[in-house]
This record gives structure tokens, C-alpha cells and sequence, in this order.
């Protein structure tokens, strides 16, 4: 009896005449319009008062599961807590009311924390030259890729260096960035314990490489054990060693990408340090490299000389990321959070992150295969495959019916090198009775697996909508509202 | 150890957890990492509680002067956002999810992602739209590589004047792309060689456009169309749909919040339906229930809901085939769009537009006629228009800071005729009258003093 | 499988030594704490993690209803949008951090918009001797009524005047009120209509009568057809009339009680000017007066001189209400919501909410008895007679039932003098569809009482929570958390 | 008709409910009210659009001058309040929600009203807590009438010193209950007459006082003892329902949010078990389902919940024979409140207070070093003291507004001897340490110059 919110949008609500907000009359003396045929009737939209519009995307944020309604474990998403108190100094009107282009005097107080914020990241990543403005973690793999193209094309090697190697357990935004800054992507296969094969790496070392791109830890939630001898190799054969920084929570406090020898990496703050995710975005993708990498950075940075802060554009720089300065409200978060910490609570980020998932690890171990059974990090990948072959149940299955269980489920399928994969990753945010309640699911759904398989093919049966038929809205999408008569 | 707030886990806890794993401390869980370089000393200031964080923060963002007139734009404009849209996109279950990879529990995020593309498809009149990207600039950009793709041209075209920081992100992509970027003057320069021509509309300098003779140009050119839109002239100006274009961008951000110091942003992107599976980004689509849950409906019709659709374009599944890299996008900025736009409703949309438009040349008219000044000349515009001052624009602003007010933009180092000797000044809807009359009663005091 | 949240209060949840904040070290020289003796060791509270206090009070919420969820048509509680720009503004900081004892030239921006609504209120009810301090309606109402007292000693006549009258149908503060203002309270029996008979209040007027009470319009919905003759009479009989104006939103902009003869009265801003019910408060209960009175109106009140705004203590005040000023931040949005209407605006709110009062008994009234059939105000008062005659179903479960179909139920059992009252409020904020929507309910739960009167008694069946044993709760009240062994 | 955005019926659907009533227009819909005064001329300025109202209300807003140091405390302290209280009591199901009259749709206020009355209890050391009252005055009113009620003694004492407010309040509710209020300077003043003793703690003047001698001295005189508590100085101070206290209230709004002008407030309300069904206020119970929903947890025990208990004692039910004619509270304020003080938990309640008194007694110390300057010496105190300067509390003042600084209070009309000639100074745990720096540097200027 209640409403299928899903079958009337907001265009299908409301009645025409109805107004959400009034707008100020102009009183003044009216100037001519343009010309007719610049201008349009009007835009078709909806017409609801205030407490329709309120009611309705109440309703509509009522049918999302979030971080703060529980237990979050998707892999490689990093959904740990987001403090209230960063979204509030995000706020201040200080902050949120600068104009991009205000005098350098008139914005010190961002540029500031912005300068700051650069000198931790150099800090924690151990790679001093920093640029804030990429939008999300592959943008800020695009502008780390063109960093090392021009680093290339200044060395006069951009035209002979044209190949980028990526594990096959890379996230696929690697090879996809890769291939936007103009590369070639050779997929490495993993090595027996999941993580890099020097041999196959060396086989494939050549010099038209111009970098090889990895994951630290990767998205097995391993360590890659032959990192050092893996940035020598690279190294020695004249390429770059790209670091995708996404899974920074692993290591944060403990490990720097610079003191491994990495070249550049990409950090996702809206993973590690907290922001956010908004749905979806926004996010932000600070870039951080060799100190000789500096001029290629993207535009601007923020310098400070005699205490004044100003934003520059470094000498040989790649271009800009975006039209202005980067997700300026993320990164304010992403500073808050740091100030929270400091150092200690960095190291005890990483540090919990990493014993949950083996805990988590250690609790579900006999209810689901393990294809790499090596300690991890920061997450774990089960495989679901005894499942399959026993019970006919899914990975699919299982995650669709850990809903049933008040949780949303881990990422699934991904990485692609595992079958039936299960990547959950606890964060820190989780306390020790929470990961036992998350193994305590996936243990209870084992045996229901085998008990009674129908159970998991039908789930979620609790959730705001049943399972949906993703193929077919591929197969003829209707990605609009359209009125009922066209 | 120091309990942070952040971080359940007692000492308790962890000693319960490491012994099941028989491991006799955390550091030990971190003994495959090289030892020579494990717990780095790292420089940074010490862990701050809440109390001296805010205060902290309050005394950084004060340090921003935000209260002063101010009369810049070029990309960042001041708009009227209502109230319900920051206390809808606060709701955590908004905020605080991820991306929506599991609809039955994510229909909050992706019925406001259709809704967010069926806004931006009806303001610029195109067929489809994405769920939005990072801004205006970078979707300009990503267009512009579609372009590339479906023409398989090299080569694209940015008709002046338009935004110098667009120009700059589009290069960007094409050094990336290894595709020319070429600024031209006048939409009939485009020619075979080029995949696109870009056009911002209203253009950098404030002025408002026929879209129709670019399209046609870049059409008899065998190029697409790439229309740069500002979202709130829309509520007034034709629909670039309507007048050709191929692809539609625009900054959403003005729309969806404060200006925040130039981001998060939002690029909007919609097309005409041929380009659909090229598209970048995220897109949601409508789909039905396979599975209703056993008690919800017995017997009912499969309920509609929504999904991520044509996920074959995108990266985690075609890699280094993709559309593009495109993984987090913008999708709280993009609700926050939606419901600002929906909540003026076309009524609104249209009186907010034109408010501005008033507001705007009420301002221009009166600084036109104080002695000394005067206002280029250059055909319709919405809400930027070129001051000439009896001094160089950047005599003009020291004075103005003299007085508490911050000018408009220097244009006068770019190549247009008009943009000689010329301050841009910005007048939007969200601009207190009183700062206009400041602006106002300043230059005429600056004019006698000259 | 989802959490039994109502079996796990805070005190169960967390672990020994979690925090949910940070607090600031003292790093200066320490005092010596006062003496053990007037000292406590430590107080036993929770101790969570941010983490979990966020989640536990989130899904505390979603077992909630709200106006922002779907109507909520509770009688006598004029449950409309409130909007959320007033909110906003009564946190501004220049409000929000303002001291109430700052010196007057440092709050002169509240203090005006203070002065204003004082004028706006005396404006609306046409009594021009305003004061915002009382808290609720029920406190504007010990306001107004110790008014009364004040004045009547002032005339001598205290000892002699202390019966007052209140209609059977008064909401339960009236003659709560009356007693605590030191008052004996005699109850009148309404007329046939559903008024005041003027038979009765005449035989019961006397020398000794200090003060009528009165709601208008009256707890039925209904206008006091007699209402000028009322005050005449009570008037010449020497006595106050008090006006109870919680239902202002009936009239607001149409009629004012300053014109209709009464004395005092006070106004709910939470009901008619869309301050958000917060649960159970705060409110505020500005009391309104005839300007002989204002002497004696509750500290403080504003006054304008020069344009300068200052507190001030009335001559002969009856004291104040409480500590400092009022519920400030509930006079702001009052404050804003008039401003947003204006004077058009208001009257359009009464306009459409006894309109959609009376079309809502329109569709209602061959499905429910209507025990005054009379053209309504903002409410309708049905009963539900009819259904437990016929099908032993009682208003109680009707009540519950509305639940099922995801709307609010109205309020029940009130006045007393309806049997199996349904005392239904739609307000304003209501769209036409929506009050199609709710009678459709109604209407479909009347029949399910035919049909299948099981249904309803088993209602709710689909809220966070079954059905309550009420009665045992006070038979054998635990108000309070204990530890578990205690 | 002008479309008002919180009014959604248009004039098409007014017309079709209207044709339904058989009626002409909505004005006949008031035809029962007097015509000579209907539609009466109200003189309230028209309405405004949101962007306007804003703008006004900032300008407002900007009229009150906050960010300056200011040393006021006297019953409104600055507290620390994190950042999650505002953001979970601002999600719309508390905001928006009426008193949970309808428990199986409101468990969110009643279980969040039961957290309340626990903390309450556990802060006070009382066996039993209403839901919370208007605030600390006029539940310390009520407090009274219930002992009134309770001994039928018509009297009340009031020790001093005691805030000049509370004492008004008290007064107000007496002069409606026809009761007597005496004000006493030791607790031993108390008479057979007197149904109560109300004790300040920390007093008026900020001392720390036994309670225990209070409370020795009212049950001696067979009066109940009330003490009025400051609840951040319960995370440090013995709980008065340790020393001897029948019913303890306080003000809660200042854990709850910003100090707001003084209001909406929280008056805290616990007493002893036997008072319980003779308190004021709502009380929220813990029951059981009696019909747990088919499908919800079949077979399985009734579920916990809530509900308001106890209503017996309300004017609801029993009208003229109430308690108290209490109605709507502070629910939201309860709520926050709430949040503020768990979230700090038993280590934060005790750090944050200690803070605070650190903060208080370091700012004594360094001012009464300055020359000229004197701190009273009273015993132990908490965060309020009393300075005597070289000049007179009203030229003290002015002095330090001169210096952009507003000072404590003027107490130096009070009857106490310690008051004579004394400013009352309050530091807060919550005050920026660079504002007591301030204050010192400008009193010794001010000393300097005397
Ligand atoms: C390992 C890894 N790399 C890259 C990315 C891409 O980051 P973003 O989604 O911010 O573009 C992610 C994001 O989930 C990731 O987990
Ligand atoms: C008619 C009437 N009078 C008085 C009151 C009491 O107001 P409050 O609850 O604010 O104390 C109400 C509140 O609901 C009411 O409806």
C-alpha cells in the first residue's frame, strides 16, 4: 500500500503552477530581452511545491544504504567513517563563499591549508612534489601517466617509449588511463602468490616501456613482496614506476611510496583519508612525484614564499585538470581528517585496517575458498567457487542475500583474475564485533547455501526493491523521463 | 595506546583478534613490508581534537576575505541555491554512499541520477545525458575526444572567445589523446581536418550566441558541434539542442552550492542519442524488478527501479578499451543540481535567469553612464559585460580594493578588439543590490578622482 | 535478521575505553582539583566510537515518521512543512552564538527582528501587548492566565474572582493551566452545535468568575457561531475572556481576536508558523494582549527607541517565564515564515487549510459518522461509531491501521466529547492529491473493518514495531537503563 | 493566485474541490465568522522570496556582534558540542516528527527520550528523569510545586546566592500557585514552613558547594532538597543525588548547541523514585509488542520498544488535576543534549569539565598576578570568579569594550559581601584560550593606565 516511489519521478509529480521557491521580482527598470530566436519557451520540468520536493527525495535517500546505516565492506572502496566535523569546516562560509579567482591576498587562508595539505601528502607518500587539482583517483592517474609523457618526451624518448605495462589485477582504471595518455597497455599475468612474477615482468621490460603501473598493495589485498626488486628492474630498463596510491589505508603511517623508489602515484582521499563518497562523488585525486618530476605537474600548485601563499603554474606543466584549483571541499575535508590523526592515528588506521581484514580472514576461512592464502592488508578475496560447484549458488547470490542481513555487500567479480570473486574490505571504522557480525553473515549464508539454495537465488527479499534486470535496461536503455504520451 | 574517535578498537579488541590470528602484535601484520624502510618518521603536526580542529579551521577560513562586493565570474558565478538543496544532499544515506553497484539498496542515488539526466537533457535539449563529470572544462575536454572517436579526425577546434582555462584542460586531454587543438576566431575556420568545433555559450567575454551558426559551420565541415552552456541561461536561451549542437557540456557547480573556491564541480554532458554508447561517465538507466521480494507485492507487476546501465563503455569492464577512465564522477553535486533546478520549476528557472539578466544590465546601464566609463558595445549578453575606465584595468581594481570592492576580471591581455583596456565585470542574481549600488557609488567616485 | 534496535540501547553498545570525541589536553600549569569529597569518581555512560554513535542515532531516526515523510494529519497539531530555510537562518551565527546577557548595542539584529514579530503578532491577533518568552503553547497560556491574575488583583478583585470557565471541549492545558495560575476550573458542557452555549455560560457567570477560556476556532474544527455574544456576556459579567489561539492557523489573516473583544491570548508558532515539532518541542507560546494589560506581561519584552532596541522589564510584570529570553531560535523561524507569506500568504494558509479540512469531510462523510455536521474550519472530527457498532473495530485500531497504508494517523480519542474521535488536521501543506490519498485510505480501512476487521486489529504490520502493551509500561514503568545484573 | 512554495494547491485544483463542496470560492468558507470584521487590514510587510529573506536575515544577523572575546557566563556557557549533535538531531525524523503519540512510528524519539533520561539519571545520581522541561528555572519551579505538593507546605526557600532569574521564575509560578518564596543565606534558615530548599551548584557567584549540608539541613526541617546542577560540572562533582538531593534539575541547553540568545533551553528534571507519578512532563517507558507483525519475527519474543508512560498524571487525562500543564517540551534539545554528553562518554564528561576548570583557574590566576587586580578568594570554585579591579565593575566595562572585549558581569549590586565591587568572569572549557590572552594582556593595560 505503500508508494512505488520508482514508478512516478518527479516530472510524473506535482501540477502545473505549483512553485518549490519564489525568486525576486526584478523591480527595477526592465532592459529589452535578446532577439526571439536566441531565446526558448521554457524548460520542461516539474512543478512541485517545497514539501513535495522535500518528501520526495526523502524518500528517495530512504531507499539508499550508506555508510552511516552500517557495515559497508565493499572492496577496494575504502568505506570507513566520515567525520561530521570535516563536512562542517568544509562549510564555513570562509571557505565555501571564495571565488577561484579572488586576489591571492583575499585567500590566504585556503591557499594555506592547501600548501599544508601538499606538505603532508609529500610527507606521507615520501614524494615532496604534490598537485591537488585532479578530480578522483583516475584523474589523478591521467595526470600522474602525463606527467611521466612529458617526463619522456623532455628526455626526447616519448616517440620509442610507447608500451605501459599492467598487472592483470590492476584496477581498470589503469589500463583505461593509460590508454587516454596515449599508451599502449601490455596486461602482465600475477604470479602464483598474486602479486607481481619478477620474470614475467623482466621478459616483458623492454625499451619502448615507458612505465609500469602498480597497485601497492594490490587488489588481492597483498603486498607485493618483490616491490623493491620490481622498481630496480623497471628502473634499470629506463621506465617509470607508477604507484596507484588508491589502497593507501594498508600502509598509511608505516610505508612511503617515495622511500620504495616510486616515480608518482595518485591517492583517493575520499578512500583513505575519509571524505565523503557522495554516491558516487565527489572525490579528489592529489598526485604526488619525484621531486625532479615538479615542473611537469599539473596546474597550479600552491607555493609560499615570506609566508604568503600564491597559486602558481609550474614551469613545463602538463596543463590544467580542471577549469579551476580541484574538489576544494574534499581536500579541506581530507586535511581535517589528517589534523585529526596526525601521524599516530595514521599508523593506527593502517594498523586496524589491516588486523580487521585478517581477522575477518581468519573467521570466514573455512566457509569459502581462498584462492591466495597468504596473510593480507588491508582486505581480503574469498572466491565463491565452492558455492558454485557444490550448491549452484553465485557469488551474485551471496551478496544479493548478505542484504538480507542488514549489510551491503563486498565487491564482487573484481579482481577479474579471481573466480567468483569476494573482495571485502573491513577498515578500520569497523570495531572487532562488528567484522565477527559480518563473518557471522557469511558463514550463516554458507550453510544456507547448502540447506537451501533457493534462498539466496530469490534475495534480497527485505530491500526497498527486489533484484533487477540489469541486462535488459543495456539492452534497450531509457536513461530519461519522457512524457507518457511520447 | 590513544583511543581516536574514529577507531572502535580498544586495546581489548585487538588482543582478543590477534590472538585468534596468533600473531603477537599489529606491526607484526606488517612484516612482508621492507624492514629498512617500515615506520618512517613522518612530519606531521600531532593529532588535534575536535575543539582545537574547529577552532583552527575557523581561524584558516577567516583568513578568506568573502564578505566584500565582489564582481568576478568567468566560470564561477554567485547563483540563488534553495535552502532544501543542501539539507536533502546532507541526508547521509546520500552522502555516505558509494557508487551504486548494488541497485536493490542504492535506488536513492540512482532515481536521482535519472532524474539528474532527464533535467540536463530537457535544459539543452539534447537526447541523452550522462550522470555527470568532474566539470565544466574536463567534460569539454571528453567531448572533444569523442569527437575524435566517432570521426576518427585528429584534430578539434575552440572557437574564441571562450574560457583561456578550458582551452588549457583540453589540451591537457589532447597531449594525452595526441590530438591538435586549434583556437579559431570564427566558426567558419573549422574545417575537415577537424573532429569538433567548441563554443561556450554565453562566449567568454559575456556575449550571447546563435549556436546555429556554429553548428552549421562545423556541420558543412563534417565536425561536430560542442556546446559549452551556462545551466542557468538556459532557463532563458534556446536550447542548444534545438540550434544543432551535437554535445552539450556545462558547469553545474553554481547551480548545486556555494562557489567553494572553484570545486568539487560538475560537468554536464549530453549528446544526441547516435553517441550514446560513446559517451563517457556513468549512466543510470530504467529497469524492472526480475525478482519482487516474496511478501511486497503478492502477484504485482515487477516494480520499476534503476540501474547503472551500459557499463560495457566503462572502464572495470573494457579497461584499456573504455570510453574513458571515468570511475568516481560528481554524484552528490549532480542531485544537488537536480533539485535546485527542479525546485525553481520552469517558472523559476526562467525568472531566475532573467533576474540576473536585469540585475546585470541595471548595472551596466548605470556604470555606462557615470563620466569617464563606458561599456563595450558587442550585441545581446546575460551577465558579463567589458568596462572601459579612464585608467588600465589594473589601476581600476587597486582602486576599487581601495575601497573594499573587488572588480571584475582583466581581459585586456587578450586579443579581442572589444577586451582592450577592458574589466569583465559579473552581475548575477545572487549579487545583493547593495553591492551593486557600492560598485556604483565607487567607480563614480574614482571616475571624479581620475 | 536486521538488529533488534529497541533491545540495545547505547549503555550495551561500545566497549571500555572507545571515545566518540577528542577533548583538548590541559598542557598548562594545573590547579588542584576542589576536595575528593565533593568529587565523583566517574559518570556511567556509554563509550562508543563516533562510528557507532552516528549509525545507532541514524537508525533511531528511521523509526521514525515525520511531516518530511508524509502527511501527518494529527488533530490539533496543524503538522505542516517547515521550511527549511528557516532553519537555516536561526543558525546563523550571528544568532546562534549571540549571549543573552551581551551588552543591548551587541545584539541589536535580534532584538529587532525580536521587536518585529512582537508588532507582526500584535498585527495578526489584533492584541497589540506582545511577549515571546513562554516556551509552548501550555506556558503562553500560565502567561496569559497569571495576566489575568495580575490584573484582576490590581483591581482588587483577586480574592473575590476564582472560578474559571472552560468548555468541555478545551484542549487538556486549559484547564490544567487555569489550576496552576491558582484557579478553580468549572467545566461547561458544549451546546448541540458543538459551541459554547450561551444558556450555560450565562447561568454559570458570576462575581466570582475571573476568566473564560476559549479555543478558537474550538477543538471540533468548528467556529464559535456565538462568539461576539460570548465575549459580551463574559465581559459583562466582569470576567477576562481568554482565548486559546494554538488553532490559529484556521483564521490566520482573516480574523483577529483584538477585534472579536478578547482579552489575551496565546498563539503556537510551532502550529501556525511552521516551526518543526522537534519530536516534542522546543516551541514557543507568544502571549498577545489588549494594551491596558501590557504592564503586566512577562519579563522581558523589547522596546524600540530611536532605533535603538533594548529589553525591558514591564512595570508591574508578572515575572519571567523563564531564565532568559524565550525559545529564541523558534521565534526566528516564526520570524521568517511570516516574512515569506506575508500578510497574501497567510491568508492563503488559512485559506487552503480549511479547505482542504472540509474536502477531506467531504469524501469522507458517507464512510465515517460525522457527530457535528457542519461546515468545518482546519479540522474535521469524525468518529468511528459506525465501525464499532457494526464490527467491533475501534477508532484505536483505524488509528493503526492508517499506518499500514504509510501515513500518520490522526489524533484519537480527542475532544473527550466525541466517542471514538478521529480528530483529522490535514493543514496547508497538503496537496488536493494527497488529501484524495488519505480519505482513499480512510475509506479502504473502512471497508477492510467490514470485511476483515482482523486486519485491523492486528495493524500495524508493517512499522519498525508491532503494536505496544502500553499499559503494563505504566503499570510497571522502567524509565530508565540499568546495568544488567543489577 | 501567487503560488506560495509551502502551499501546493493551484487554483485548477482549488476549483475542483471547491465544485466538490458545492461552494464558490474559499472565502465562503468563512462565512460563520463575524463579516464585520472579517479580512481585516494587517499591516505586516509582504511576502519575500527566499533569496531576499536570506539576505535579510543575514544582514540581521551581521547586527549582533559574536566574535568578540566575551567573559559572560551567569546560567549560558559556551560549551564544546561536537559536530555529530547538530548533524543527528538536524535529520528531519526527529526534526519533523510530533510527541510520539503513535509509538509503533516513533520509536525514534522515544528511545532516543529513554537514552535521555538514563544519562540524566546517571549524571544526576537520581533514580528517575522526566523527558525534560522548558529549562533549568522553570523546572526548578516545578520542582517546587512538587514539593508543595508533596509535604502541603506553602513555602519555599531559596539559597543564596542563587541566579536572580531562576529566582524570578520561581516567584512567577508561585504567584500562580499562591505559594510564598523566601530567600535564605544558609541552608540552615530553613523552616518547618518551607516545603523545599533550592540550592545552586556551583552557586550564583560560582562556588562549589556540600550539598550534603543542604540537603542535611532541609530533611531536618522534613523539607525536600533541590539542587539546580550545572551538568558539565556533574562530570567532575559528586552527583547530587549522592549528597542527599530528592530531585535535581539544571540547564541542558548549553551540551545541547550554541548558547542561541538564551533559548530554546532544557530544563533538567530527576528526582528520587517515590516522586516519581508526581513529576511534571512526559516520561518515556520501555514496553513490549503485544502484536508483533505477522512476517517480522514469526514465533520469535515480542520485540522491545518504547512509550510515553506514566500519562495518567498529564493534563491530557487528567485536565485541571494534572501535575503541571505541560505539553510540548524540548524534545530535540533532549535529544542533542544527549548525543553531546555520550559522545563525550564517561572519559569526555570528565576531561571536558576539567578542561574548564583548568582553563577557569589558569585565567584567575594569571589576572590576579596583574597589579591592582584581585581574584575573591571563596573556596573551591568551577569556571565562574570574581575579580575586583582598580576601578569600578561599570568603568572596568567600558574599558575593556574599548579594547573590543566584553567583560563578565556586574554582580557588584548583589548583597553578598564577596560581590561588592566585583566583576564576574566565566572561562569555559569551549573559549578560545588566544581570547583569555587577550583579556589578561588588556587588563593589565587597563591596570597599567589606572
Ligand atoms: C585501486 C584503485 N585505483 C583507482 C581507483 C579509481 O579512483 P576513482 O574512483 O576516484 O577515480 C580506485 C577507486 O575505486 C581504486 O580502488
Ligand atoms: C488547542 C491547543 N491548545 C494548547 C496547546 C498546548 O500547546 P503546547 O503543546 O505548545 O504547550 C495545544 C497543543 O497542541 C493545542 O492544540
Amino acid at each position: 500500500m505503500i508508494e512505488d516511489v520508482g514508478a512516478r519521478l518527479s516530472f510524473d509529480r506535482g501540477a502545473p503552477g505549483r512553485r518549490g521557491v519564489g525568486v525576486p521580482r526584478w523591480d527595477g527598470e526592465p532592459a529589452a530581452l535578446p532577439d526571439a530566436h536566441l531565446l526558448r519557451e521554457s524548460v520542461r520540468l516539474p512543478e512541485m511545491s517545497q514539501n513535495e520536493i522535500v518528501r520526495y527525495y526523502g524518500a528517495l535517500s530512504r531507499r539508499n544504504y550508506s555508510v552511516d546505516s552500517g557495515t559497508y565492506p565493499l572492496g577496494s572502496c575504502t568505506m570507513k567513517y566520515n567525520p561530521k566535523v570535516d563536512d562542517l569546516i568544509a562549510s564555513l562560509p570562509g571557505f565555501a563563499e571564495a571565488h577561484p579567482l579572488a586576489p591571492a591576498e583575499d585567500v590566504q587562508g585556503v591557499l594555506r591549508v592547501l600548501f599544508e595539505l601538499q606538505s603532508h601528502l609529500g610527507e606521507i607518500t615520501g614524494l615532496p612534489a604534490v598537485a591537488l587539482s585532479p578530480a578522483a583517483g583516475a584523474h589523478g592517474e591521467l595526470a600522474g601517466m602525463l606527467i611521466v609523457k612529458r617526463a619522456l618526451e623532455r628526455r626526447g624518448e616519448l616517440a620509442q617509449r610507447r608500451r605501459v605495462l599492467v598487472p592483470d589485477s590492476a584496477h581498470g582504471t589503469n589500463p583505461a588511463t593509460a590508454a587516454m595518455a596515449g599508451f599502449t597497455v601490455q596486461e602482465l599475468p600475477s604470479g602464483p602468490d598474486g602479486g607481481v612474477d619478477l620474470a614475467t615482468l623482466e621478459a616483458a621490460l623492454g625499451d619502448d616501456v615507458a612505465a609500469f603501473m602498480v597497485t601497492l598493495p594490490n587488489t588481492l589485498g597483498l603486498w607485493e613482496r618483490n616491490i623493491q626488486r620490481v622498481v630496480e628492474r623497471v628502473h634499470a630498463a629506463g621506465a617509470f614506476v607508477y604507484g596507484d596510491g588508491a589502497n593507501l589505508n594498508a600502509i598509511v603511517g608505516r610505508m612511503r611510496f617515495g622511500d620504495l623508489g616510486f616515480d608518482v602515484v595518485h591517492l583517493n582521499p575520499h578512500k583513505t583519508f575519509g571524505t565523503p563518497h557522495g554516491g558516487g562523488g565527489p572525490g579528489a585525486g592529489p598526485v604526488c612525484a619525484r621531486a625532479e618530476l615538479a615542473p611537469y605537474l599539473p596546474a597550479p600548485v600552491v607555493v609560499q614564499e615570506d609566508g604568503r601563499y600564491a597559486l602558481v603554474r609550474p614551469a613545463d606543466t602538463i596543463g590544467r585538470m580542471q577549469q579551476f584549483h580541484g574538489s576544494i571541499g574534499v581536500l579541506l575535508r581530507a586535511y581535517a581528517y589528517i589534523r585529526t590523526l596526525g601521524c599516530e592515528g595514521l599508523r593506527e588506521t593502517s594498523g586496524n585496517a589491516v588486523l580487521n581484514a585478517n581477522y575477518l580472514r581468519a573467521l570466514m576461512r573455512d566457509h569459502y575458498d581462498l584462492p591466495y592464502d597468504r596473510p593480507v592488508m588491508h582486505e581480503v578475496v574469498f572466491a565463491g567457487t565452492r558455492q558454485r560447484r557444490r550448491h549452484n549458488v553465485r557469488t551474485y547470490d551471496i551478496a544479493k542475500r548478505l542484504i538480507d542481513y542488514g549489510l551491503h555487500p563486498p565487491t564482487v567479480y573484481f579482481p577479474l583474475i579471481v573466480e567468483e570473486a569476494l573482495m571485502i574490505e573491513p577498515t578500520e571504522a569497523e570495531s572487532r564485533e562488528s567484522i565477527e557480525m559480518l563473518a557471522g553473515a557469511f558463514i550463516a549464508i554458507a550453510e544456507e547455501s547448502e540447506r537451501d539454495p533457493e534462498l539466496l537465488h530469490d534475495a534480497p527479499q527485505t530491500s526497498p526493491i527486489g533484484r533487477m534486470d540489469e541486462a535488459e535496461a543495456s539492452r534497450h536503455p531509457v536513461i530519461r523521463w519522457r512524457p507518457r504520451e511520447a | 595506546m590513544q583511543a581516536f574517535p574514529y577507531i572502535p578498537n580498544t586495546d581489548a579488541d585487538r588482543a582478543i583478534m590477534l590472538e585468534r590470528l596468533g600473531v603477537a602484535s599489529v606491526d607484526r601484520l606488517f612484516e612482508e613490508l621492507p624492514a629498512e624502510h617500515r615506520d618512517p618518521q613522518i612530519n606531521i603536526p600531532a593529532a588535534l581534537a575536535e575543539a582545537d580542529l574547529v577552532r583552527l579551521l575557523q581561524e584558516r577560513a577567516a583568513e578568506n576575505v568573502v564578505d566584500r562586493p565582489t564582481f568576478l565570474g568567468a566560470g564561477a558565478y554567485r547563483r540563488f541555491v534553495p535552502a532544501i538543496t543542501p539539507h536533502l544532499v546532507s541526508r547521509s544515506e546520500f552522502a555516505t554512499s558509494y557508487t551504486p553497484y548494488q541497485p536493490e539498496i542504492s535506488q536513492g542515488t540512482l532515481q536521482a541520477a535519472f532524474e539528474y539526466q532527464s533535467v540536463v537533457c530537457e535544459l539543452t535539449g539534447m537526447d541523452v545525458s550522462n550522470t555527470g563529470m568532474y566539470d565544466a572544462a574536463s567534460a569539454t575536454a571528453e567531448a572533444c575526444l569523442l569527437a575524435v572517436r566517432v570521426t576518427r579526425r585528429r584534430a578539434v577546434a575552440l572557437l574564441e572567445p571562450i574560457h583561456p582555462n578550458t582551452v588549457d584542460v583540453v589540451r591537457m586531454y589532447a597531449f594525452g589523446g595526441d590530438v591538435r587543438v586549434d583556437t579559431v576566431r570564427h566558426a567558419t575556420d573549422v574545417t575537415a581536418e577537424h573532429a569538433c568545433v567548441v563554443v561556450q555559450q554565453p562566449d567568454f567575454l559575456g556575449t550571447i550566441l546563435d549556436v546555429e551558426d556554429a553548428s552549421g559551420a562545423a556541420h558543412a565541415a563534417g565536425a561536430l558541434c560542442i556546446v559549452v552552456a551556462d545551466p542557468l541561461a538556459l532557463g532563458l536561451l534556446r536550447a542548444p539542442g534545438d540550434a544543432g549542437a551535437d554535445l552539450v557540456t556545462g558547469e553545474g557547480r553554481d547551480l548545486a552550492g556555494p562557489v567553494a573556491f572553484g570545486g568539487p564541480s560538475l560537468g554536464l554532458f549530453a549528446a544526441r542519442e547516435p553517441f550514446l554508447r560513446q559517451m563517457p561517465g556513468r549512466i543510470v538507466g530504467r529497469a524492472q524488478e526480475s525478482h519482487p521480494p516474496a511478501g511486497a507485492s503478492p502477484g504485482a507487476a515487477p516494480r520499476t527501479g534503476y540501474v547503472l546501465a551500459l557499463q560495457a563503455r566503462e572502464q572495470f569492464i573494457r579497461r584499456e578499451r573504455a570510453t574513458s577512465n571515468f570511475s568516481t564522477g560528481q554524484s552528490l553535486i549532480a542531485t544537488a543540481f537536480t533539485i535546485t533546478v527542479q525546485t525553481l520549476g520552469p517558472q523559476g528557472m526562467r525568472e531566475s535567469a532573467e533576474l540576473c539578466y536585469q540585475r546585470a544590465h541595471d548595472a551596466a546601464r548605470r556604470i555606462a553612464t557615470l563620466p569617464g566609463f563606458a561599456v563595450v558595445e558587442r550585441g545581446a549578453w546575460f551577465q558579463e559585460f567589458l568596462v572601459r575606465a579612464p585608467m588600465p584595468p589594473a589601476a581600476l581594481a587597486m582602486a576599487l580594493a581601495d575601497r573594499g570592492i573587488i572588480a571584475g576580471l582583466d581581459v585586456s591581455d587578450r586579443g579581442e578588439p572589444e577586451a582592450r583596456e577592458a574589466t569583465m565585470f559579473c552581475v548575477t542574481e545572487a549579487m545583493s543590490p547593495a553591492h551593486v549600488d557600492a560598485l556604483v557609488q565607487a567607480l563614480s567616485e574614482i571616475g571624479a578622482r581620475s
